[in-house]
């Protein structure tokens, strides 16, 4: 039921928000074929939105004419998701969102997009721009692994 | 190019049998969602409220964001808040983020109501 | 609702059997932004997985290192879905498949994915390589029609 | 990269209470299904046949083409064929293709095996 690895599909979507959906939808049936179960694919379409989310906003400030990537890989364990933009990545990787400074009005409601994508995935990496060639977001899910025991390893 | 969120504000009542304001929200909850949500959360009154995600399809990280707004106005003005009709997958991520905090999380609404 | 006029989402496929329920995924997820009713979704991705199939097996002839192309572009009225494949196309189109001949075993019990097509979508054209660069089928659904009365007006 | 079709082998009874085979299917019905469907019709002894569709989630044309051998068999032999559990679009491409002339689509169990 696993692609061979190496097996690639790819997703160009305009930069517009709203289309990360059509990613959600490709992702989970990639993962859907892979043989993932139900709530894994959860986990994934949600990663890759808020990946795509950022890249539209942040990497590609909204700007239409840019596109963003989406390269979905079967690996010998499992799918590897790239999501790539125009922009120039990031320095460093903003704090972890604390509930109760964000209610408390200490800080902005926002900022949860990244830590939800690592909480949700096996390996996120942020990796940016060196050459011109766009920065990307790189996440991982594997297969044999149980989410809940993976959380806490982490 | 977002399904808009609709919210609709309903009336039931608590454990004590006091009133209730119910938002029941349907469609996405994402960064289009700011009028639609902050604005019903403005229309009700007093007293505490539960808020009905069972229509919904989506909800991102800016959705997020909003729904912590309101959970802000709540706790400012000391009213409680509990939600229902989440799907397994977003209690979990309510409950990452921390909202599971400040708004308790409940599978449906005569539970949730008698959280209140 | 409907997305601007020109807007596209393209996704690249390996030819591998199996991977047309990706390009299903993502024709969905589009057509569910735009607003299609979920009838003409079904409709829609029968007959893009068809489309998938047919630049699987006849196109690409299950070459794994070619792949398939998926366009999908938003028009004033509907959808456009473009599937292209490294084929030379057909010559002519094969003959409406006949229940009666296929139960009594005087047709091939196969041969009905280009039927399915024409009979879900509003539009359906193929067109063969001419200079190299790829033979395609072009399926249109449109917004505005609903679909069995669109289906007796032709 | 498919999903794998499993067929199961039933036995139920119809109209008159002689017994019917239902053949149901899971995952997909697609050019991988041929072994485990057609397997499954040759060990199914004589008389009226139903096909149980509920649990499955893809069909493609050469699924289709796979059923029609099926109805071929049928038809030679003299044996009666229902199905049911599809959903409506699947009851429609069914009825597009000319199957519904060689065997009644049902939408559950009862009214299809009632039909035999
Ligand atoms: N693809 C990207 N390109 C550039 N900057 C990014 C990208 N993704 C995230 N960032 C930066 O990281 C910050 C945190 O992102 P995130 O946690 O998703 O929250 P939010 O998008 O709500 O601000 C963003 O505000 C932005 O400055
Ligand atoms: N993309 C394509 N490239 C080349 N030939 C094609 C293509 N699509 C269809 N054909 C030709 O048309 C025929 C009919 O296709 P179809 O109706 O889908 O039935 P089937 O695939 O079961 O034969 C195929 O057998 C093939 O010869």
């Amino acid at each position: 039921m696993i692609p061979t690895a190496g097996t690639s599909v790819e997703v160009r979507l305009p930069s517009r928000l709203g289309f990360e959906k059509v990613a959600m939808g490709t992702a989970a049936s990639v993962a859907q074929l892979m043989g993932f179960p139900p709530d894994r694919i959860e986990d994934l379409k949600t990663a890759v939105a808020e990946a795509c989310i950022n890249a539209i906003e942040h990497g590609n400030r909204l700007n239409e004419k840019l596109s963003v990537g989406v390269i979905l890989s079967a690996t010998a364990d499992g799918l590897e998701v790239k999501v790539v933009d125009n922009g120039t990545g990031m320095e460093k990787q903003p704090p972890k969102p604390d509930i109760d400074r964000k209610i408390h009005g200490e800080e902005d409601p926002r900022g949860m997009g990244m830590f939800l994508i690592q909480a949700l995935v096996d390996e996120a990496e942020w990796v940016h721009d060196s050459k011109g060639k766009g920065s990307y977001v790189r996440l991982v899910i594997r297969l044999d692994k149980d989410s809940e025991f993976d959380k806490e390893s982490k | 190019m977002q399904a808009e969120t609709k919210t609709t504000v309903d009336q039931t009542s608590g454990a004590s049998g006091a009133p209730v304001s119910v938002l029941r929200f349907s469609g996405d909850i994402s960064s289009t969602s700011k009028d639609s949500l902050l604005g019903a959360w403005q229309s009700v009154h007093d007293g505490p409220v539960l808020l009905d995600f069972t229509k919904v399809d989506y909800i991102n990280s800016s959705g997020i964001a909003l729904i912590i707004q309101m959970l802000m106005e709540a706790d400012k003005t000391g009213r409680k808040v509990a939600a229902f009709g989440l799907t397994p997958h977003f209690q979990k991520v309510f409950t990452m983020v921390g909202i599971a905090k400040y708004a308790g999380l409940y599978k449906d609404e005569p539970t949730a109501a008698a959280s209140l």
